[in-house]
């Protein structure tokens, strides 16, 4: 496995909490995310892995904490600072757009990128078709490089689960983001799907150097896929490592088991 | 066989995005505005019936044009952007009104400050746009509270725009140009020198503007815009987190929206009635609208044609027909009638097919595509 | 200088009134809380029952049965149009629309208040028919302390007092009852409480039904006020700021939000409406209902919305 | 449908060329009817009328909100129509068609129902009557254009008595001016004189309509005139809802309130006004605002509500035997037979008959044969009913008589004061004229401004004959 080049910190989370009236879903939790790399993020249920995604692209603000992402130190993100600093993201319950083709959810993941205005695009003639003809070339790469060519005029409500989840990574690639969250990307897939989507991680990370933080249940996939994994367990960090560390450490292991502390 | 797009290959990616990719679509689109723009002017020109009597272009076609146009409007923001609107009535009334204020001459004392805003009459086309864009503006006022209301609460909060408007062109004298009675009536209809009186003439414009709005908001749903509203509508956080301003997706919808309505609403004033007071631009006509999307199908262009030539014309075939007919049927029980039976066709079309004409359409065509085999 | 007792009158008069609001605004919560329909038919049923039982009442009396038994026999007949109604619409609407979105829901009932409003008028007729099943006489009260005294009408006391029978009743029913608890089981999830075995088609109709009753209280009280005439149907428009204060699944709520909107919109009207023109109540509690909605966007009582992904 | 349109555009041609006679092309024209019925599902297909009946057409509401009002008024219209034809056979021989056409007293059904039967029977429609203020301002233009009169006979727009400017419209009766004026009169002589006016309050509770707006200019003349206080208090359609405008009427104690409603409105102000112990004979109602819907629903609590007149009140008077004996006799009857002789019945009637006698009135001139609208214009125009001619035709007592010109298309201005007593209307008034030296400024004010408004040239009325 490649390693990444650099030890550059791209995302940095600083003792974050996070509660919901009396639910305390993150309890002073670090981590930190380096550029180039394939992260995971593991937990049993209700560890407040989610909540972590959310916290770091500006859906949950949390209550105490700093989020330093691209060396800008914040108390907390807002969802459009996230996307427009490269931060794209898959969500555990596709959220697709359910009553547009693949096609064109992917396309929406080019809004930030598209500039013309209400007025060209109502006459969908010279800058605004120019732009929307380049753009569509910038996304049929996207559709080949996902190998879903025959469906990009599919409504995504009508498609089968795996090919949603992949469309859905098509629609946070077509944003072209530096960090790519991917929260449970191979849930519900079987063995064959499970191994196309690990291939197209992969992939995205090698050929487009994108950075990746992933939740993941399946361990196989989480240590075959990533450089380093951090351990949650309601809502506390208990392990931060390589795979090879995380598998070993005892805590790790209880938490699994269910073994109460 | 006859619906096939086999052998029509798309080589660059621009012809693949053109308006109807299936060239059988644009044969019929072409037949369809062909016979709009030519075969019923020719046949209304040599007087043959039906066109001959006024009847279908006065009351039918007129109506449908303008209500299409409104429709499309209402579509753009409940269809494509999900936010559900029953105000629609009062942005027709504002465009309505703010129309016929420039086309008879604005004049505002200012006496406190020593001056008054006096603008000339304005010439109708330029009147009916800005009544347009005095509607979008309201629009997007009254779009603000989308960002924190959803659903059918924003339904009834939309209502307050509705009733809020009936009550100001009721009231505010300004606006009727101190009519005494409340009704004012259209300027004459003068298109750069050409008076347009004769209903063809008045079907004719009217064609005119629903032809390049549905285009235009054609090319808006498919472009950039379109998309983020769809995204919108389809999962608001999800739009958001991929970068998409909510701000800006909603109100842009509401002001494209209201444009559309609001232009609608001066030509019903203008082409149609000729004399009006708010309440032709009721809660009831807020109500039809909807039912048109709805039953035409939410998120299509060509499904709001289509729900406006039902939601208006259904009900004057039911109360025609028994007449037709002969059925000896006194006007009351005709019109109970008619209305249980409207009632009931949209319950069963709502059971049948939740989401519209449109979708309908589109199953046939694939249906067609096959044809004959089953799949 | 406003005098004070014109403003407790006012005051007292809109409270009254909006308790008025309130009888036909609880049908509405009763359906949505259930059903999540957001019934825009709840006006034509208030309706359909005020002209089920004033045509049936006055058949009675014309053919010789003394008031009180006429009464009785009408209120049970249109009790059993209403449970007709109840039973018609979930069969053929509400249960075939199972699942699908609040709009197409809300626009269904919309369809339903057409047929509704034909077939009434067509079988009971479309004239306006008297109604007086209550004293509609008035008390001037402290006469002594204010010129003129304070003006309340008995037919709106009646209406607080059977607004507040009703709650009461609704409670008892929703909380005493096995077909109450089962309702706000499949209230909260009729998924759920379909697996677990609840008939979700009978709760459905006992929802309507219960609503359709809800409709025959406020028609006894708005038939007396107004006669029983096609107008009524123009309360639904009435109740549903009512119901938006209130919040959509309260039924408290509903009563809070029409003494509100009652005392507001006649405040407005009277101390406000002569300085700009008059006639503002039109869209008073509409406008006020948008600004309960801008700071609580799911009304006074209303369920907070959460939002997940 | 391409070949019909050949066809007919080659006959129009021949018929040019060749001088084809009439019942040819009328026969062509009737086969391409047959086949455009046939594509279209028949539905716009009128039925072949007879060549010699007179078609005229009846926007009604028997539905809605103001279905209680629109349904005796319709009934009192058609019955008319129906004894003309079973009584007499016509008018002269020919006979009526009618149809009705259901409004809803909403403005775009008004027109759609107007466009809809305007073209029917032989000669299209004679003239319309949309009994609605609104549906009248949108028809105004309209029937211009196509020359059919527009009658609306104690209602429409006031300025259109000047029938110099509004060629087709007909406000036969009384417009809301006269009907305002006629109304302040009364309230003097109950004051006991015009000077005692002087500082009195009178409201006017008005439906929030043209309807109801259109008598304010004319008390604000007259307030200004006689010294009054004048206030207006809109009610909003449909006007249900009166608690604030009655608790304000409590509080500010007018000595009068002129009440302009229709439909559930009437009803409602009555009741409210007892629910504040406002003296319901301090209310006068307009003539819309004066019938036996308003006043039944409310019991003993409308006793003593007074209401103008349009010169006819309730009861029956010898037209009525004829219809009883002619119409419903054969079962042909279109009211409840209790309900004939209502105020609003009998006004429909009035409004008929006033129709038919312009018929007749054209007929002298244009023949005994149908007609078309812009001859029935003449008819009205010249339409002189003397006593005698009243007596004639039952209305004795009813109506007096009256005088149509160019120049005043209103025809009469009279009106009496009813006063209800629990079980029927009572007259307790002398006539009263409308003023025209109050009127007619205020009229020829806004006609002027209608007719530059759409550069219309008056008419001289001297040269009409």
């Amino acid at each position: 496995m490649r390693m990444p080049d650099t030890s550059e910190i791209l995302l940095q989370v600083e003792g974050v909490s996070l509660a919901f009236g009396g639910v305390k879903a993150l309890r002073d939790v670090s981590l930190d995310i380096r550029k180039g790399e394939i992260r995971a993020i593991i937990g049993p249920n209700g560890a407040g892995k989610t909540s972590m995604l959310n916290v770091i692209n500006g859906f949950y603000h949390p209550n105490r904490g700093a989020i330093t992402f691209k060396g800008r130190t914040r108390a907390q993100m807002q969802p459009f600072e996230a996307s427009r600093g490269g931060i794209a993201r898959t969500f555990q319950n596709v959220a697709l757009f359910k009553g547009m083709s693949a096609l064109d959810n992917i396309m929406a993941g080019r809004t930030l990128k598209m500039r013309r205005g209400l007025l060209w695009q109502m006459l969908r003639y010279g800058p605004a078709l120019t732009e929307e003809i380049e753009h569509r070339h910038r996304v049929e790469e996207i559709i080949d490089f996902l190998e879903i060519e025959p469906i990009r005029k599919v409504p995504v409500a009508r498609l089968p689960y795996g090919l949603q989840k992949r469309v859905e990574l098509g629609r946070a690639l077509a944003m072209e983001p530096d960090l790519l969250l991917l929260d449970e990307p191979m849930a519900g897939m079987n063995l064959e799907e499970k191994k196309d989507m690990s291939r197209f991680i992969l992939d995205v990370n090698d050929y487009y150097g994108t950075t990746i933080a992933l939740i993941e249940h399946d361990m196989a996939v989480v240590m075959d896929l990533s450089h380093r994994v951090v351990v949650l367990d309601h809502g506390v960090k208990i392990a931060d490592g390589t795979p090879d560390e995380v598998k070993k450490d005892q805590g790790v292991i209880d938490a699994y088991l269910g073994i109460a502390h | 066989m006859l619906y096939r797009e086999a052998g029509q290959f798309k080589t660059t990616y621009a012809e693949d995005m053109a308006i109807f990719p299936i060239r059988q679509d644009r044969m019929a689109l072409a037949i369809l505005l062909g016979i709009a723009f030519i075969g019923v002017p020719l046949l209304a020109d040599f007087d043959i019936w039906p066109f001959g009597s006024d009847y279908l272009l006065r009351a039918i076609l007129l109506p449908f044009l303008i209500l299409a146009l409104a429709a499309i409007g209402v579509n753009i923001l409940v269809g494509y952007c999900g936010q559900i609107s029953l105000g629609s009535g009062a942005f027709m009334a504002i465009g309505a009104y703010s129309a016929y204020k420039l086309g008879t001459g604005v004049h505002i004392p200012l006496d406190w400050l020593g001056f008054a805003i006096s603008i000339p009459p304005l010439p109708v086309l330029l009147s009916i746009l800005l009544g347009g864009l005095a509607a979008a503006v309201v629009g997007i006022l009254f779009g603000i509270p989308s960002l924190r209301i959803k659903g059918l609460y924003l339904a009834v909060a939309t209502l307050a725009a509705q009733f809020f408007f009936d009550w100001v062109f009721l009231r505010v004298p300004w606006f009727t140009n101190y009519a005494p009675s409340g009704s004012v009536s259209a300027p004459t209809l003068d298109f750069f020198g050409l008076n347009v009186g004769t209903p063809i003439e008045r079907y004719m414009l009217c064609l005119i503007f629903v032809t390049v709005f549905a285009f235009l908001a054609k090319n808006l749903v498919r472009g950039n815009l379109g998309r983020q509203w769809m995204a919108i509508r389809d999962m608001d956080i999800a739009a958001e987190l991929i970068g998409i301003r909510p701000l800006y997706a909603k109100l842009t919808a509401f002001a494209v929206s209201s444009f559309i309505i609001g232009v609608a609403g001066a030509l019903w004033a203008f082409v149609y009635l000729g004399s009006w007071e708010p309440l032709a631009f009721s809660i009831e006509r807020s109500l039809q609208l909807l039912f048109m999307v709805i039953i035409g199908g939410l998120g299509s262009i060509m499904g709001s044609f289509i729900g406006a030539a039902f939601i208006l014309i259904l009900p004057i075939m039911l109360n025609l027909l028994p007449t037709q007919l002969g059925v000896p049927l006194s006007t009351e029980t005709i019109t109970h009638l008619e209305f249980i039976i409207f009632g009931s066709l949209i319950c069963y079309l709502l059971i049948k097919e939740p989401h519209g004409f449109a979708r309908l359409i589109s199953i046939g065509k694939e249906k067609l595509r096959l044809w004959p085999f089953p799949y | 200088m406003i005098a004070l007792g014109q403003f407790l009158e006012v005051l007292i008069g809109g409270l009254m009134s909006g308790v008025l609001y309130s009888l036909v605004a609880l049908g509405f919560v009763l359906i949505f809380k259930a059903s999540g329909v957001f019934n825009f038919a709840q006006g034509a049923m208030v309706l359909l029952a005020g002209l089920a039982l004033v045509r049936s009442l006055d058949l009675l009396v014309a053919n010789g049965f003394p008031l009180w038994v006429a009464i009785v026999l009408g209120i049970g007949f249109a009790a059993v149009i209403m449970a007709i109604t109840a039973w018609l619409i979930e069969r053929f609407v509400i249960g075939p629309l199972v699942n699908q979105n609040a709009l197409t829901l809300f626009m269904s009932t919309i369809g339903v208040t057409f047929v509704l409003e034909g077939a009434a008028q067509m079988i009971f007729g479309s004239d306006v028919y008297p109604l007086r099943l209550f004293p509609t006489d008035i008390w001037l009260l402290f006469e002594s302390h204010f010129p003129g005294g304070i003006l309340v009408n008995q037919l709106d006391v009646w209406g607080g007092l059977i607004a507040g029978i009703l709650v009461a009743g609704l409670a008892i029913f929703f909380q005493q009852t096995k077909t109450g608890r089962a309702l706000r089981a499949v209230a909260d999830d009729h998924m759920a409480a379909q697996s677990v075995g609840i008939p979700i088609g009978w709760i459905w109709f006992v929802v309507w039904l219960v609503a359709g009753l809800v409709a025959l209280v406020a028609a006894t009280v708005w038939g007396t006020k107004l006669g029983v005439q096609f107008s009524i149907t123009f309360l639904a428009l009435k109740a549903l700021p009512v119901l938006i204060i209130g919040g959509l699944t309260s039924v408290p709520g509903a009563i809070v939000g029409g003494l509100i909107v009652g005392a507001g919109e006649k405040l407005a009207e009277v101390f406000l409406g002569s300085h700009i023109g008059g006639g503002i109540e039109y869209w008073f509690a509409y406008v006020l209902a948008l600004a309960v909605l801008l700071v609580r966007p799911q009304g006074l009582f209303g369920e907070r919305i959460i939002e997940r992904i | 449908m391409a070949i019909g349109g050949k066809e007919a555009r080659e006959n129009k041609t021949r018929y040019r060329k060749n001088g084809l006679n009439e019942e040819d092309s009328y026969m062509v024209r009737n086969k391409l009817l047959l086949a455009a019925a046939i594509l279209s599902g028949g539905a716009f297909a009128s039925p072949a009328a007879a060549q010699s009946e007179q078609f005229i057409p009846i926007l009604s509401y028997r539905t809605g909100a103001y279905a209680v009002n629109g349904v005796p008024y319709a009934n009192g219209v058609a019955d008319y129509y129906n004894l003309v034809n079973e009584r007499d056979g016509g008018i002269n021989g020919v006979k009526i068609l009618f149809e009705e056409c259901e409004t809803g007293y909403a403005t775009d059904k008004g027109v759609e129902c107007y466009e809809r039967l305007k073209g029917k029977g032989p000669t299209g429609a004679a003239f319309v009557n949309p009994l609605s203020t609104g549906i009248t301002f949108a028809l105004t233009e309209k029937t211009t254009t196509d020359k059919i009169p527009i009658i609306t006979m104690g209602y429409g727009r006031a300025d259109s008595k000047n029938g110099a400017v509004f060629a087709y419209n007909f406000p036969l009766l009384g417009t809301y001016w006269s009907a305002a004026d006629i109304a302040i009169q009364h309230v003097a002589k109950e004051v006991g004189g015009f000077d005692k006016l002087k500082g009195k309050k009178i409201s006017l509770l008005y439906h929030d309509s043209p309807y109801g707006k259109e008598p304010i200019p004319m008390l604000q003349v007259l307030a200004k005139k006689y010294g009054f206080e004048f206030t207006p208090i809109p009610v909003t359609h449909p006007g249900v809802e009166q608690k604030s405008q009655w608790l304000s009427i409590r509080q500010n104690r007018p000595d009068y309130v002129l009440v302009w409603g229709w439909g559930v409105m009437n009803g409602t102000a009555v009741k409210e006004a007892a629910a504040v112990a406002y003296p319901r004979d301090k209310m006068i109602g307009v003539w819309w605002s004066g019938a036996e819907p308003d006043v039944q629903p409310a019991g003993d609590q409308a006793v003593g509500y007074k209401a103008l007149m349009l010169q006819h009140g309730a009861g029956k008077f010898p037209v009525h035997a004829e219809i009883e004996k002619h119409v419903y006799a054969k079962g042909k009857g279109a009211s409840e037979p209790g309900k004939i002789g209502e105020v609003l019945y009998n006004r429909g009637m009035v409004n008929a008959m006033l129709g038919v006698e312009a018929i007749r009135k054209a007929q002298e001139k244009f023949g005994k044969k149908p007609l078309t609208g812009e001859q029935v214009r003449w008819g009205l125009e010249n339409l002189n009913l003397s006593e005698a001619r009243l007596k004639e035709l039952g209305f004795e007592g009813m109506l007096k008589p009256i005088k149509i010109s160019c120049s005043d298309h209103e025809g009469a201005r009279d009106g009496r004061v009813q006063q209800w007593d629990g079980k029927g209307w009572k007259v307790i008034s002398d006539w009263y004229t409308a003023n025209q030296s109050e009127t007619e400024p205020l009229v020829d004010e806004v006609s002027a401004k209608y007719a530059a408004d759409k550069k219309i040239q008056p008419r001289d009325c001297s040269k009409e004959s």
